[in-house]
């Protein structure tokens, strides 16, 4: 079972986050095509070792979570919030 | 004595269902430096993530970044929470979003010294006074729905979405019955320092 | 209760507290302390169960949960228990218990026919016949097997009978698994320096080893004390990790005492999840035995069995036991045995060398020495054993017990589920596990360290090499312990390779001979002949023998030990019943409810509820089953004016410069330009390109939006728009706030909508002028702020109140107050679905996630300038292709025939390929007949077809014809009156 | 046009097999010369240079494609390379059932055609698998769900599948030891699928490697990938621990690995991996006939010839390769079977375990030609790999031998999802950690 350390609530169990998938996936630009949304909604790397992807706290502190795990020894290494500059 | 210092003392179970006032103050861009400014002005300061401080008879607590939700007992008249919201609304100066959640939230007081073992059996934080002292607080999930913990000198409040509060009053009672009979007092004694705790 | 084994007291036993209990029938006696194995023993019971597969007579093993034979059946009020262990079952007033898997007796079971054609049953029989012919598995062979396998019956009450059970949740900075020398060592270690502690315990009572050696019981009992009188460390006795599950997270099942079962409402079992920073695998290790023809007599036992249940409750397992081991260890039985008076025939050392054996045969325990035992004679008892040295002739003694000892396996479940390395230790012919410091460390035992004195100083030493990870400073832990007499390795011994039936797991009935025969058919990996015998897969996860089947595998392949390995061990390290992991939170609890603000006045009214999701919502507002009620709420809203409750719709405002900007994007149609006050429809799409979601919203300010989703749809598509802000639009400046428990919201439907409104809240223009479709303000209803919104779903003209849900039944009984005129009526869910198939519009039957906006009919509402989620993908060939199925209307032809939702639309009744389905169905409020929303391949193009809707699981195939899913004033003339 | 070039019984008793024909009268000859006759079951192979096919991963997949290939294809110079010995991946860490109730016909289709290999899977292998059509029953607890069932059942019947409608008497007397009234969400009715059932799986992996071997396939263990060669867009064969094997033809057939794979190809596949759970009982004498499935809550049930129950439940919701059970999806599997049979709760669970999945961005299968020509990808099984066995290796043989979808697999090509066809059984989107 994981714990994930939140960086507003501290270490919490898996069952308050909601996966939100891989967040090396950049959503195209304005005037990208059919084959750069395709490649963003559908096709992954799915690594084997250090995987990087989305949390949303959904139970705390409805942050979304960028959190680097080992997807074999669910080891991790950096939880950080979604930047943002705006209203949370 | 006074009655925080009486409640931490009884030895059973404490319940308190409460019917609160619940303003929710959520920060725009540039606006917890305003609304910070504010709140000291009051008197009510705004305290950090994951503390509460208590301004009798009210409590300001944030378990969000730049969130903050003022609880107090809910007053008689029914314009109540817009009028405090509406201060804290003027108080922002646009830079945040001043919203009336009385009735989205209800809130119960567990106090007595079996409050831990019963909140363990469905809360899967650490509650221990090492980790969260009074004065803390956190949103987590207890028997399966949201749950605001804030840790109080003469106990915890838990404020739980209003939808699921039957659920989860029914959780606690039941939960709480194996630690002996609770006794009931109302928020508005706590916080009036006339407690009488009825003998067990 | 003195039985005719019971030789006096034990350390748990309580002479003075006799306890009655029953076993096949029998009444016996035993004591306080006593487990049902222990109380057996003492009553000179020795045949206690059948096995599984050769239905050959078992007795009691070992003294732990470790145990593969002593399995009986517990009869209580609340039904019959299987495969309960005598040998950690506690004893209590009134048990009963019986032994299973026999028939018709446990003396004379029917089934031992099996032993006898054992030959024609070897290991995967099952794989090679019961072919042909091919009718003759199902109906002949599987239902023999099935009846002829499996241990225990399960009898059960159902109904109102309910196990209650808790999950408790911990957290420590440290772990310790197992109070023996070691355990208790670290903990107090751990205490000193000021760490939290959990120290768990299986046994029902701390000190492991300890309890077993007089020498220690002076410093047991001083460091429980200390242990228990600090605030920081918590001990649970009865209480077995089950599993590591990373992260600091442990699962623990604790056994409650009969006491605190009580207090706990009849609590039998309780589930404690751990997290801790460390943990101190002290959890000892394991008897194995030793495969040799017919080792699975009731009376061969193990030899650490013996001794713990002389010490323990008193008891001796036999009145002339012989030893056979490989050990040290293991005469430290022997020795008690002969202390307390109990001849002991002989040990059969299969070594030459050992200094245990020099004081055995110095205490006048006849040693033999370079020997092994080869037979065992005895059908339901031992009688004599047979031994020889090597290539020598075979000798006999007479003997009513044989104790075995293999050697001792560090039990290494926990620290290989936490990832550690197995390393081979020839000294102790053991794997010792190798724990990634980080997690924590393995101490005394568990890592081969044997002896109590030694495995105290490895705990002690370990304790304060995690305190000081978790800096701190740790006190020194009073020392010496007592000294371990001096002892000579083993020597290892798996198998005495003689004809018959060496069993390395007792339970399953496992051979030697199946392990090689798994090798050579070819299943040579351990995984491999685990599956193909079951060697290990029982209910003691062959804990005594699971080694040992794996060294006589190397020894088949030609490989040491070390290279075979061992099957890898998986929770849960003991049998865990289903409700102790279920918890308190099942059946009428297994999901939180929720409740409407009005749930009360609902219920008054007559209501029949349904869950929708966690919500809890009226149907309609009788108890007729049937349509008639449905259809009068329906036609009331049609004809006149009804009022029903759409509290559940989740709300969220959107707040905040940018939040315009933001819905645009979140929305595939534009929010940004509506006016303050006004409301729209608006569509969110998935970023595939299906739709997502539904629903209007509304500008209160220039920076306030509050919108609303479908019920079953609210906290997706908040988590949605929260993952798109934080994730994408980083710079915006808005907030989103869930509103949906703050409001109550009730829809006023009707041609008459409009008096009822007028007459609710006169401070409001409601005329079609001031206040049009698609209006939304600020306003009070009877002192009460709330908001009001020109929106319809039924097709009438219709209004939405929203009102803080504190004040819902006052705001509720103010607008039946108000329409009291007008005959103003409740309507419920179902009348409300009637209504809107009839208009068209669509739900989640609909909305179901495989659905274009094009496929429903908004395929223009999507903008064409600027991008939102959805955007591009929406315009993929597959998703505009013609065939897609598209929403369309459905009357049957034969305007009597009914409609079904999952009806298949087909072309011509013969016809197998489907062109679509039905998603809605009601009959008309306005018409007669029933009408229909469907999902139909090309439906548009369809409009006016005549299709078969085919239901083969009901024999119904009406005819319909294809309309349009607009069924009710397609020109919106009522909502908009 | 018939997929299949010949009945299937015989094709497999046309050979000679090397460990010998299994039957009654074996067991007795060799119970009387006490078992030396037995031989392996399949060959341990070493790798040659070169094979015409190489199929990396011996799983159920794998061997099945292959055991195809060499009895229905006459391809024979086929290896399978397996990392570990063959048969411990999905194939022998899943709750064995199989069925063919799902919701896009297409996948109706393809996993009937599994259904129907799987009925005659003993004969064709002289294997015991023992297919146990208990039926499969799947519980419904509200009216949308009944509408969604009687919708899939109907599509059935269509397409000739068995279904039946079952009432809540009907469901208590399949299930007496059902509570259907106390549970938050209390039985309604149910589906049931009589030709539904379980197979004991280790047996399929060593069936379908016995079957494969004694065709000539190379069965190699303990030999791993480490590479894809490939030049000018056309595979050339595999690296591995244990040297180069040139192949005309690549099959991947690794399902929970297929991302890793396709990746020493240079691929990016519509995958990720993830851990589904499963968990068996003590042994008890017979309390469960049919296969059952809750409709509230993620918990399915069947008993084992042996007695013990084996159960599952969902995806834990996240990427993982860590092939281990986890504790809160016991807790909710455990309150799912507390609550519809409550008469289990003394039952004792034994192990937890986990298996490794490809999970699809639609939920369903891909079998398939890959943009590296010579590159064949039979994977993202998500939930249906071990029911899809037979069907999934025979019509991978297929591709591999004709170099074209098998017709009833045409709709499980790669293309899909830049097509904007995905198959999503349950509209749950491109979103494999929710489906």
């Amino acid at each position: 079972m994981l714990r994930l350390p939140c960086p507003f609530c501290g270490e919490r169990d898996e069952t308050e986050f909601r996966f939100r998938g891989d967040a090396t996936v950049v959503r195209p630009g304005a005037g990208a095509g059919l084959d750069e949304f395709n490649a963003y909604v559908y096709e992954r790397a799915n690594p084997l070792g250090w995987h990087t992807e989305w949390w949303l706290h959904a139970a705390g502190c409805r942050r979304l979570l960028k959190v680097e795990r080992d997807t074999l020894t669910h080891e991790i290494r950096s939880v950080t919030a979604a930047a943002t500059d705006g209203g949370h | 004595m006074s009655a925080p210092e009486r409640v931490a003392r009884f030895a059973g179970v404490l319940t308190a269902p409460w019917s609160a006032e619940v303003v929710e103050i959520a920060a725009l861009r540039g606006g917890t430096a305003v609304l910070a400014r504010f709140g000291a002005s009051r008197g009510e300061a705004l305290p950090a993530l994951g503390q509460v401080s208590l301004i009798p008879p009210r409590l300001i607590l944030s378990v969000r970044p730049g969130r903050w939700l003022v609880v107090g007992p809910a007053e008689a008249a029914a314009g109540s929470p817009a009028a405090r919201a509406e201060i804290w609304r003027q108080g922002a100066q646009g830079c945040a979003a001043v919203i009336d959640m009385s009735s989205a939230y209800a809130a119960f007081l567990l106090g007595g010294p079996p409050a831990l073992e019963i909140l363990a059996r469905g809360c899967r934080i650490d509650l221990h006074p090492r980790e969260f002292p009074p004065g803390s607080a956190a949103a987590t999930v207890v028997a399966q729905v949201p749950v605001i913990i804030a840790a109080l000198p003469f106990g915890m409040l838990l404020l739980t979405p209003s939808s699921t509060a039957r659920h989860f009053q029914e959780w606690l009672e039941a939960t709480a019955a194996h630690f002996g009979p609770p006794a009931r007092l109302s928020v508005a004694e706590l916080f009036s320092g006339e407690v009488a705790i009825p003998a067990r | 209760m003195r039985g005719p084994a019971r030789l006096g007291a034990g350390v748990l036993t309580d002479s003075s507290q006799p306890l009655a209990f029953v076993f096949d029938g029998k009444s016996l006696r035993g004591l306080a302390g006593d487990t049902l194995a222990s109380a057996l023993l003492a009553n000179g019971y020795r045949l206690i169960g059948r096995s599984f597969k050769y239905h050959r007579p078992r007795g009691i093993v070992t003294a732990g949960p470790e145990e593969p034979c002593a399995l009986v059946e517990l009869i209580t009020a609340a039904g019959r228990e299987p495969n309960q262990l005598a040998t950690t079952l506690p004893l209590r007033e009134g048990l009963v218990a019986q032994s299973q898997h026999r028939w018709p007796s446990l003396r004379f079971d029917a089934l031992a026919v099996n032993d006898l054609c054992s030959r024609f049953l070897p290991a995967g029989f099952y794989y090679k016949t019961f072919m042909a012919p091919a009718w003759a598995w199902e109906k002949v062979f599987e239902p023999l097997i099935r009846r002829a396998a499996g241990l225990g019956r399960l009898e059960a009450t159902v109904g109102d009978h309910a196990d209650p059970a808790e999950i408790v949740h911990e957290h420590a900075d440290v772990l310790v698994v197992g109070a023996g020398a070691a355990g208790l060592a670290a903990a107090l270690t751990l205490a000193s320096g000021g760490l939290r502690v959990l120290l768990l315990e299986q046994d029902s009572i701390l000190g492991g080893g300890t309890l077993l050696d007089a020498r220690w019981t002076a410093w047991r009992e001083r460091a429980v004390a200390t242990l228990r009188a600090s605030a920081l460390v918590r001990c649970l006795a009865r209480t077995t990790v089950l599993g590591a599950y990373g992260h600091g997270v442990f699962g623990a099942l604790e056994t409650l005492a009969p006491e605190e079962s009580v207090r706990f409402g009849g609590v039998r079992e309780r589930l404690r999840v751990i997290r801790a920073r460390r943990v101190v695998l002290a959890c000892g290790a394991i008897e194995r035995l030793i495969a040799f023809p017919d080792n699975d007599r009731p009376g061969v036992m193990l030899a650490g069995a013996a001794l713990s249940y002389l010490r323990r409750q008193g008891v001796t397992v036999g009145q002339r036991p012989v030893f056979f081991v490989n050990n040290d260890e293991a005469y430290e039985a022997a020795f008690a045995l002969k202390a307390a008076g109990v001849p002991v025939v002989g040990v059969v050392d299969a070594r030459s060398e050992s200094l245990a054996a020099d004081r055995a045969t110095a205490a006048g325990i006849p040693v033999f020495r370079d020997c092994a035992v080869e037979s065992v004679s005895g059908g339901a008892g031992v009688t004599a054993i047979g031994f020889s040295k090597l290539g020598g002739p075979r000798r006999r003694l007479v003997a009513d017990s044989l104790l075995v000892s293999g050697g001792h396996s560090p039990y290494a479940v926990l620290a290989t589920q936490l990832g550690a390395a197995l390393r081979w230790r020839e000294s102790i012919a053991a794997f010792t596990p190798e724990l990634d410091p980080g997690l924590g460390v393995v101490a005394g035992a568990a890592r081969g360290i044997f002896g109590l004195g030694r495995a105290a100083s490895d705990g002690a030493r370990l304790g304060a090499q995690v305190a000081r990870a978790l800096a701190t400073a740790p006190a020194a832990v009073e020392t010496p312990f007592p000294v371990d007499p001096p002892s000579t390795p083993l020597a290892a011994l798996w198998e005495v390779r003689r004809p018959g039936k060496s069993f390395v797991d007792l339970q399953n009935d496992v051979t030697a001979n199946d392990v090689r025969l798994a090798h050579q058919e070819g299943y040579e990996h351990v995984e491999h002949m685990k599956r193909f015998t079951t060697h290990g897969m029982a209910t003691d996860q062959g804990r005594i023998g699971g080694l040992v089947g794996c060294a006589i595998l190397a020894a088949a392949r030609g490989i040491p030990v070390a290279q075979a390995g061992q099957p890898k061990p998986r929770p849960y390290a003991q049998p865990t019943p289903f409700a102790a992991l279920a918890g308190g939170e099942v059946r009428k609890h297994y999901r939180p409810q929720r409740r409407l603000p009005l749930h009360i006045w609902h219920a008054a009214a007559g209501a029949t509820f349904v869950s929708t999701g966690l919500w809890l919502r009226p149907l309609v507002y009788s108890a007729t089953p049937g349509w008639d009620p449905v259809l009068e709420e329906a036609r009331h809203v049609r004809q006149g004016v009804g009022i029903t409750d759409v509290s559940t719709l989740g709300k969220l405002e959107v707040s905040g410069p940018d939040a315009g900007r933001f819905l645009d994007y979140i929305y595939a149609n534009t929010f940004s330009s509506l006016a303050v006050g006004r409301a729209r429809y608006g569509i969110m799409l998935r970023e595939d390109g299906m739709m997502l979601d539904d629903g209007t919203t509304a500008r209160l300010a220039p920076n306030q939006f509050v919108l609303t989703t479908t019920t079953a749809n609210t906290a997706t598509v908040l988590e949605h728009m929260e993952f798109q802000q934080q994730a994408h639009c980083g710079r915006m400046d808005l907030l989103i706030s869930d509103v949906t428990d703050q409001w109550a919201q009730f829809a006023v439907a009707g041609p008459r909508a409009r008096e009822v409104i007028a007459a609710a809240l006169p401070a409001v223009d409601v005329s079609n002028e001031a206040f049009p479709f698609m209006a939304a303000a600020s306003t009070d209803l009877a002192g009460i702020p709330g908001r009001l919104f020109r929106i319809s779903f039924s097709g009438e003209l219709a209004y939405e109140i929203a009102i803080p849900a504190r004040h819902a039944v006052e705001a509720w009984q103010a607008l039946l107050e108000a329409g009291r005129r007008w005959d103003i009526r409740p309507y419920g869910l179902d009348a409300l679905n009637s209504l809107r198939i009839e208009k068209g519009h669509i739900t989640g039957a609909e909305l179901n996630g495989n659905t274009s906006a094009a496929d429903l009919g908004f395929g223009r509402m999507l903008k064409k300038q600027g991008d939102f989620v959805g955007r591009i993908l929406s315009q993929r060939p597959g998703l505009l292709a013609a065939e897609r199925l598209q929403l369309v209307g459905i009357r049957p032809v034969d305007p009597s025939r009914r409609l079904r939702n999952g009806m298949q639309l087909v072309d011509g009744a013969s016809a197998q390929a489907s062109l679509g389905y039905i998603t809605s169905s009601t009959p008309a409020t306005q018409s007669s007949g029933w009408l229909g929303l469907a999902l139909l391949s090309g439906g548009r193009a369809r409009l006016g077809q005549h299709l078969v809707a085919s239901s083969p699981i009901h024999a119904d195939h009406p005819a319909v014809r294809v309309v349009s899913p607009h069924m009710l004033d397609p020109e919106n003339a009522r909502v908009r009156a | 046009m018939d997929p299949v070039p010949s009945s299937p019984a015989s094709a497999a008793t046309a050979v000679r097999t090397k460990s010998g024909h299994y039957s009654f009268w074996r067991l007795l000859r060799e119970g009387l010369r006490g078992q030396r006759g037995w031989r392996p079951a399949w060959v341990k192979a070493s790798p040659k240079p070169r094979y015409r096919v190489v199929i990396v991963g011996g799983g159920g997949h794998g061997l099945s494609t292959a055991y195809y290939l060499a009895s229905h294809f006459g391809i024979t110079d086929v290896a399978v390379v397996e990392r570990g010995p063959i048969g411990l991946g999905n194939v022998g860490r899943n709750t064995t059932i199989v069925r063919s109730n799902y919701f896009q016909p297409a996948n109706i289709r393809f996993y009937e055609y599994s259904l129907k290999l799987w009925e005659g899977l003993e004969r064709e292998l002289n294997f015991n698998a023992m297919v146990s059509q208990r039926g499969t029953l799947n519980l419904f607890h509200t009216e949308a769900q009944r509408d969604l069932f009687t919708r899939r059942a109907n599509q059935m019947r269509l397409l000739g599948v068995d279904a039946e409608a079952v009432t809540r008497e009907g469901v208590k007397s399949l299930v007496p030891l059902i509570d259907l009234d106390n549970g938050r969400y209390p039985v309604l009715g149910g589906f049931l699928q009589p030709r539904g059932g379980t197979v004991r799986h280790d047996a399929v992996a060593w069936g379908y490697a016995r079957g494969a071997s004694e065709r000539g396939v190379d069965i190699i263990e303990h030999c791993e990938v480490t590479g894809i060669r490939h030049d000018g867009g056309r595979v050339a064969g595999v690296e591995t621990s244990r040297g180069f094997l040139g192949a005309d033809i690549v099959c991947l057939a690794v399902a929970g690995h297929s991302s890793r794979l396709a990746g020493m190809a240079g691929l990016r596949l519509p995958i990720e991996t993830h851990v589904l759970q499963a968990w068996v009982t003590e042994s008890l004498k017979p309390v469960l006939d049919v296969v059952l499935t809750y409709g509230a809550g993620h918990f399915y049930v069947s008993q084992s010839d042996k007695g013990g129950l084996v159960f599952g439940g969902a995806i834990d919701g996240y990427n993982t390769y860590g092939q281990r059970g986890t504790l809160p999806m016991a807790e909710e599997v455990a309150a799912a079977a507390v609550t519809l049979l409550p008469g289990l709760a003394r039952v004792k669970v034994l192990r937890q375990w986990g298996g490794i999945m490809d999970m699809s961005m639609d939920g369903s299968p891909i079998i398939s030609k890959t943009p590296v020509e010579g590159l064949i990808l039979n994977g993202g099984w998500c939930y249906g790999g071990f029911k899809a066995i037979p069907a999934g290796g025979m019509t991978t043989a297929y591709l591999v031998a004709h170099g074209s979808p098998h017709p009833l697999a045409t709709h499980l090509d790669l293309g899909r999802f830049a097509a904007g066809r995905p198959i999503d059984e349950r509209g749950i989107g491109p979103f494999p950690y929710a489906h």
